[in-house]
């Protein structure tokens, strides 16, 4: 049954490719460290945010000439192809059969109620590079699986008060019909009214049937909100950012949501009309500091097109699991000891200082409010606000710490 | 098509048997999991052969029965905390009352109207598992409970176990299933495949026999439904997808659709095929459409039809050695 | 109220030109053609690189067309003739095997970034129509669907090719029996319906955005359509596309909780009630 | 006076504005032999189709053995001792005749619907089926694919069918049609040498047929019954002779 091993062997002469570079140091013999990427490479809708987060992890783990605390570290990259029950499977075989030190994945959250369970069971280390359900680092936390990408409440519990102060007194919700969609308008909402705003209208079109927008902007525009909040991503997030312009909504309102509406593998097929957006995110390509300034250099000039938030959440967890080995002292056959290095760490990524919160296993990091404008002919980000250190409340995980 | 002599079937049957725990023992890790993939797929495939190949029926909505017996034993089982036996017995039950009330519908429409209404159906209760919260919408659920072996000293939690007990359970589905193919009912679904009016004439209620093959078919679709919760402890809208009913009807045709080993084989080509060409290139689902195309378009009656073939050569060429 | 009803129209309009296809060659062949969406699909994408190209959304039309009549003729010619002895099912199984193929030729191609098919500038923007601010570009589409409507109906009704295909969709072997080459005339019938399929596709593009599997969701609409309005008639599928338009956008606004069964609903009750659809084509479907 | 096997009162049908069957009434006692003669377009298959339930009657009634059947389908009456051949072959081509043979008897007897039983170890139907394939000439080629059967062959195991649901009424659809003249000759003293338990109705255009199998025969024209009567009253009828046998002989 080697042939199954042959992509893994694969993938790890690629990173010792790019070790040439690296540092000459003495390995000892000893074996490398190896960690599980389980993510959708061939189908569904995905596959671009796979590919960003495994391009952005190799340019993290490239400055370290994937070496930490002396011994290597090598990359097994595993196909989901966009079915849960391929996913489960591949983090078997990558933890029973490669032995790997840790998983890393997956995108969907269908994918990760498959994972979840099983990384809690084997108590294998599954660190969540994109996923946003609450649950994962709430009531139904473990001690196993970390998150270094956000939860959904973390991205817009501030955005609520946030509008309400800036004058937005009616606002319209448009989110797809399933748990993410709910979970996002739910934590806009909540802080939104206590701050005095009134929600008009709550519209949540049925998820998967890419029809049409036009029926629920028609709706919106007779509400007569000031703004609108949303949560889109993908194809979506393009088409409504484009109709909202058509049905002349712009002139009546201010477009908003979480910021993956206007994130930048959208923005080329969005063109002006993603200008003068509200987005509420953990990460914007102009935040001002020098580790995103030099990722968004690398990973322009190698990639030819702007690193997007799920990049940067890559290139983070990267340099989480890197700082976490060394803190480790390159040991990762106690796995207890390997999470505990985890919540010890604190590094710089590209969104600025971040740390795993030993009672959630969530990250904590800062959320940035920005707009979108024109810049020359192209669309930019200006940030308007930035919020440190948003730490999200245990909400029922019993992790303790 | 008649089935060829017994004798040589279940030799075939030991055959395939034999290689699938040979490959079990040969193979690590996912090689076991990929065993557990084919026997449910085997089996999926098995019940949609019986419609397919001997009543003539092609429904491109199978999944849905696949998909409702695994949301029912996670209802029963997750959610109501039935003991998983009685919840899986009960899923089968939910599977062939699902077929019934379809069935009762389409079996009076012939053609492509009948494949028509098996995708509507199958897409409808698609679009009401994506949106149903209760059972956790497009992200699914996960903690279906497990059969409890312990008893037997076997422990479904292990996925290598769990692939031999699915292997086993196919296997039992083989021989059901032959037996039924070879009954006066299977032969009366045959006569009405072949010739519908003249079945009736006989006086066949071809209704109802139709309508209770549709209803064994979903019952064993429900069966494999509840396997492929316990594999993974977890269900979702991508169990009832019509592109999974779609791989199922290739595999039924490329395997031969009247024999239940022929699609067996065809599946466990299918599941292989597929594991390989992913970890070759990410556009494997281009190598698996042209190889799907050609085998239609050369397959006469696929793999089964092949084996016979085989089969004839060799016995023709013993008997003229014989002969000589 | 009135935005809804455009919108409605134009949904059917888009369905119209997408399902009249494939209609009409189920009717005359008695066969469906699952890859019809891949060829709405690459319409799409060859409409979204000739404007990138030279930027006119016009020649993207044009380009869009062209590429899926071609492809349509290639596959008859080079698939489907040889599978009509054989009957329904290899046909639709080969059209099945046929959609992994275009989804990842179009991933292989163009990418997994969804695009947007940027409409020509005369038409961007809204305009005031029955006092309500409503997108140009989407009266453009009920227009061009009313006017391929027209176009074709008069075509089937009045030329003798369009007789020709009625009598073949009535009766084939009668028709064939006439001395009149039924093939040939099946071959043009099959690459025009790809041709508004690929026309369907460019028009689609700057309303639905292009990526590689847009395509799924499109052909089930597209199947519906045929069902309801009764396949291989043109009027069949006109009032198919309308109803199907009208309870797509209306029965998402006001039941959402039962928009997604909604469809397939009414699909199974024609199926039921009226296998023959709402307006079959000859006097005996 | 018992009901008789098969009757037909006041059967009507049209398709739209063509009346196929208009007002037929006919009775065939238990055990007889009656035949229907009319030329093309008379409305004979129509007739026959409304007897065999092929098709349902705008006004009038079948009658099985004095039942009334006329709601019931071809499966219905087919299971209340009905039996049919068809004009043009409808066999099952993948079978073999002895396999054919059974499946028939097995849906006409309940047995279809066993379904732990093996089909094809049942010696008693299998015995069965060959007693019926040498009635019919078929003896020789039990193993036989029924889809490879010569054509006359074929017509054969087409009445063959019939008989193996043991039927108390047979109707026949030209069941000499494309038959050499010794092969119809073999047909003929095949029919004869059924027992008087079955009832037989026939449509026929060959005359011969009709006169040697016929007790009675129903001459219809334009859908109506003409006239009724023995052979020798049907040969000697001058109304007869003009509208249909006069066109023809000598």
């Amino acid at each position: 049954m080697h042939k199954m091993r042959r992509a893994a062997v694969r993938a790890a002469i690629v990173g010792a490719a790019i070790l040439g570079a690296g540092v000459a140091g003495t390995a000892q013999a000893q074996a490398p460290v190896k960690i599980g990427l389980v993510l959708p490479y061939s189908a569904g809708p995905f596959v671009a945010i796979a590919n960003e987060i495994t391009d952005s992890m190799a340019l993290a783990l490239e400055e370290s000439g994937y070496m930490a605390a002396g011994r290597k570290i090598e990359i097994l990259r595993e196909d989901t192809t966009h079915k849960p029950d391929v996913a489960q499977a591949k983090a078997k075989k990558l933890v029973f059969e490669d032995k790997v030190d840790m998983l890393v994945g997956p995108v969907a959250s269908a994918e990760l109620t498959a994972l979840f369970d099983f990384a809690h069971q084997a108590k294998v280390p599954l660190i969540i590079p994109n996923a946003g359900d609450n649950e994962v680092t709430g009531e139904k936390c473990s001690p196993w699986v970390l998150r270094t990408s956000f939860s959904n409440d973390q991205i817009v519990r501030d955005m609520g008060r946030w509008m309400a102060g800036k004058g937005f007194k009616k606002v319209a919700l448009l989110a797809f019909d399933y748990k993410a969609g709910h979970q996002l308008m739910g934590g806009f909402k909540k802080p939104f009214t206590e701050a005095g705003g009134t929600i008009v209208t709550e519209q949540y079109p049925p998820f998967g049937r890419l029809s049409d927008f036009g029926p629920w902007l028609g709706k919106i525009r007779d509400a007569k909100p000031d703004a609108v909040f949303t949560f889109f991503a993908g194809p979506p997030a393009t088409l409504l950012v484009q109709q909202f312009k058509e049905f002349g909504l712009d002139r009546e309102m201010k477009l908003a949501g979480a910021g993956w509406l206007v994130s930048p593998l959208s923005l080329p097929s969005q063109g002006k009309a993603a200008a003068g957006v509200i987005g509420v995110l953990n990460y914007v390509p102009a935040i001002d500091n020098p580790v995103n300034k030099s990722y968004q250099e690398r990973f322009q000039a190698k990639f030819k097109r702007t690193g997007s938030e799920f990049g940067a959440q890559g290139y983070d967890t990267g340099k989480l699991i890197h700082a976490a080995l060394t803190q480790a002292g390159g040991k990762t056959d106690d796995k207890a000891a390997l999470v505990k290095a985890m919540h010890a760490v604190r590094i710089e990524g590209t969104r600025g200082p971040l740390r795993i919160d030993p009672r959630t296993n969530n990250v904590v990091q800062d959320i940035y409010v920005f707009e979108t404008e024109l810049q020359g002919d192209k669309v930019g980000y200006k940030v308007l606000d930035r919020i440190r250190d948003v730490q999200d409340p245990p909400n029922g995980c019993k992790l303790g710490g | 098509m008649t089935p060829p002599a017994s004798h040589s079937r279940h030799a075939v049957a030991l055959l395939l048997a034999v290689l699938a725990v040979g490959y079990w023992l040969a193979s690590g890790y996912y090689g076991k999991e990929l065993v557990a993939e084919t026997a449910i797929t085997a089996i999926l495939a098995m019940s949609l052969s019986l419609l397919v190949g001997q009543a003539g029926l092609v429904s491109l909505g199978h999944a849905a029965y696949f998909g409702i017996g695994a949301y029912a034993l996670a209802g029963f089982g997750q959610k109501l905390g039935w003991p998983p036996a009685l919840a899986m017995a009960a899923a089968v039950a939910v599977g062939a009352l699902l077929a019934l009330v379809v069935g009762w519908v389409a079996v009076r429409l012939a053609g492509v109207f009948f494949i028509m209404i098996t995708l509507a159906v199958g897409e409808m209760i698609h679009a009401w598992f994506l949106k149903d919260r209760s059972f956790g919408g497009v992200g699914g659920m996960s903690g279906v409970p497990r059969l409890d072996l312990s008893g037997i000293g076997v422990d479904l939690a292990d996925p290598a176990q769990f692939a031999l007990f699915a292997l086993a359970v196919a296997l039992l589905v083989y021989l059901l299933l032959d037996r039924l193919v070879l009954s006066p009912f299977g032969q009366t679904l045959r006569a009405i495949h072949q010739n519908e009016e003249r079945a009736r004439a006989l006086g066949c209620p071809v209704g109802r026999y139709k309508l209770a093959a549709f209803v064994v078919a979903g019952a064993v679709a429900a069966l494999a439904g509840t396997l492929a919760a316990q594999r993974s402890a977890f269900v979702s809208p991508e169990l009832m997808t019509w592109t999974l009913s779609g791989e199922i009807l290739i595999v039924v045709i490329v395997g031969g659709s009247g024999s239940l080993l022929g699609v067996s084989a065809a599946a466990a080509l299918w599941i292989g095929l597929r594991h390989q060409l992913s970890t070759m290139t990410d556009h494997w689902m281009l190598a698996m459409g042209v190889i799907f195309v050609v085998l239609v378009l050369v397959a006469g009656d696929g793999i089964d039809g092949a084996l016979r073939g085989l089969w004839r050569r060799i016995a023709a060429r013993r008997a003229a050695r014989r002969a000589a | 109220m009135i935005i809804q009803l455009l919108n409605g129209l134009q949904l059917a309009m888009l369905l119209f030109l997408l399902s009249v296809g494939l209609s009409v060659v189920f009717g005359l062949m008695r066969f469906v053609n699952l890859a019809h969406g891949t060829l709405f699909m690459l319409g799409a994408f060859v409409g979204l690189s000739t404007v990138e190209a030279t930027g006119s959304f016009w020649l993207a039309l044009a380009a869009g067309t062209l590429a899926a009549a071609v492809a349509g003729g290639l596959l008859y010619l080079g698939l489907l003739r040889r599978l009509q002895p054989a009957g329904p099912l290899k046909q639709v199984l080969v059209t099945f095997g046929l959609i992994f193929i275009g989804l990842e030729v179009a991933r292989l191609v163009w990418g997994d970034y969804a695009e947007r098919l940027p409409g020509p500038a005369s038409l961007a923007g809204a305009t005031e129509i029955f006092g309500v601010y409503y997108p140009t570009y989407r009266l453009f589409v009920i227009a061009l669907g009313l006017a391929v409507a027209a176009l074709l109906h008069f075509g089937l009704e009045r030329t003798r090719l369009g007789a020709v295909i009625r009598a073949g969709v009535d009766d084939r072997t009668m028709t064939a029996a006439l001395g009149i080459d039924i093939d040939r005339v099946f071959f043009a019938v099959f690459v025009v319906g790809c041709a508004l399929a690929g026309l369907a596709g460019v028009v689609a593009g700057p309303v639905l955005s292009v990526y590689a599997g847009m395509d799924m969701g499109v052909l089930i609409l597209a199947l519906v359509v045929v069902v309801i309005g009764g396949p291989g008639s043109l009027k069949g599928a006109f009032a198919g596309a309308l109803l199907v338009g009208m309870a797509e956008t209306f029965g998402q606004v006001w039941l959402p909780e039962v928009a997604g069964m909604l469809l397939y609903g009414l699909m199974a009750a024609v199926l039921v009630l009226r296998p023959q659809g709402l307006l079959p084509a000859g006097p005996r479907a | 006076m018992t009901a008789p096997a098969l009757a037909a009162e006041g059967l009507q049908k049209s398709f739209g504005a063509l009346e196929a069957t208009r007002s037929v009434t006919l009775a065939v006692p238990a055990g007889g032999r009656h035949a229907i003669i009319g030329p093309n377009g008379a409305g004979k298959t129509t007739l026959f189709n409304l007897l065999s339930g092929a098709l349902m009657p705008d006004a009038g009634r079948v009658l099985l053995g004095g039942t009334d059947v006329t709601r019931d389908g071809p499966d219905g009456r087919a299971r209340r001792g009905l039996a049919r051949s068809f004009q043009r072959n409808s066999l099952f081509p993948e079978m073999t005749v002895a396999a054919a043979l059974m499946t028939a008897s097995a849906i006409a007897d309940g047995g279809a619907a066993a379904f732990w039983r093996r089909f094809d170890r049942d010696p008693a139907r299998a015995d069965a089926a060959a007693a019926i394939a040498a009635r019919v000439g078929l003896a020789d080629q039990l193993g036989a694919l029924s889809g490879n059967l010569a054509y006359g062959a074929q017509r054969q195991l087409e009445i063959g069918l019939a008989l193996a649901t043991r039927p108390s009424v047979l109707l026949l659809d030209e069941p000499t049609a494309g038959m050499s003249p010794e092969e119809t000759r073999a047909m003929l003293a095949l029919l004869a040498g059924l027992p008087r338990t079955i009832t037989i109705l026939v449509i026929e255009h060959d005359m011969d047929v009709v006169f040697d199998l016929a007790e009675r025969v129903t001459v219809l024209d334009y859908g109506a019954v003409l006239l009724e009567g023995t052979p020798a009253d049907i040969r000697t009828s001058d109304v007869v002779r003009r509208r249909y046998l006069g066109e023809r002989t000598q």
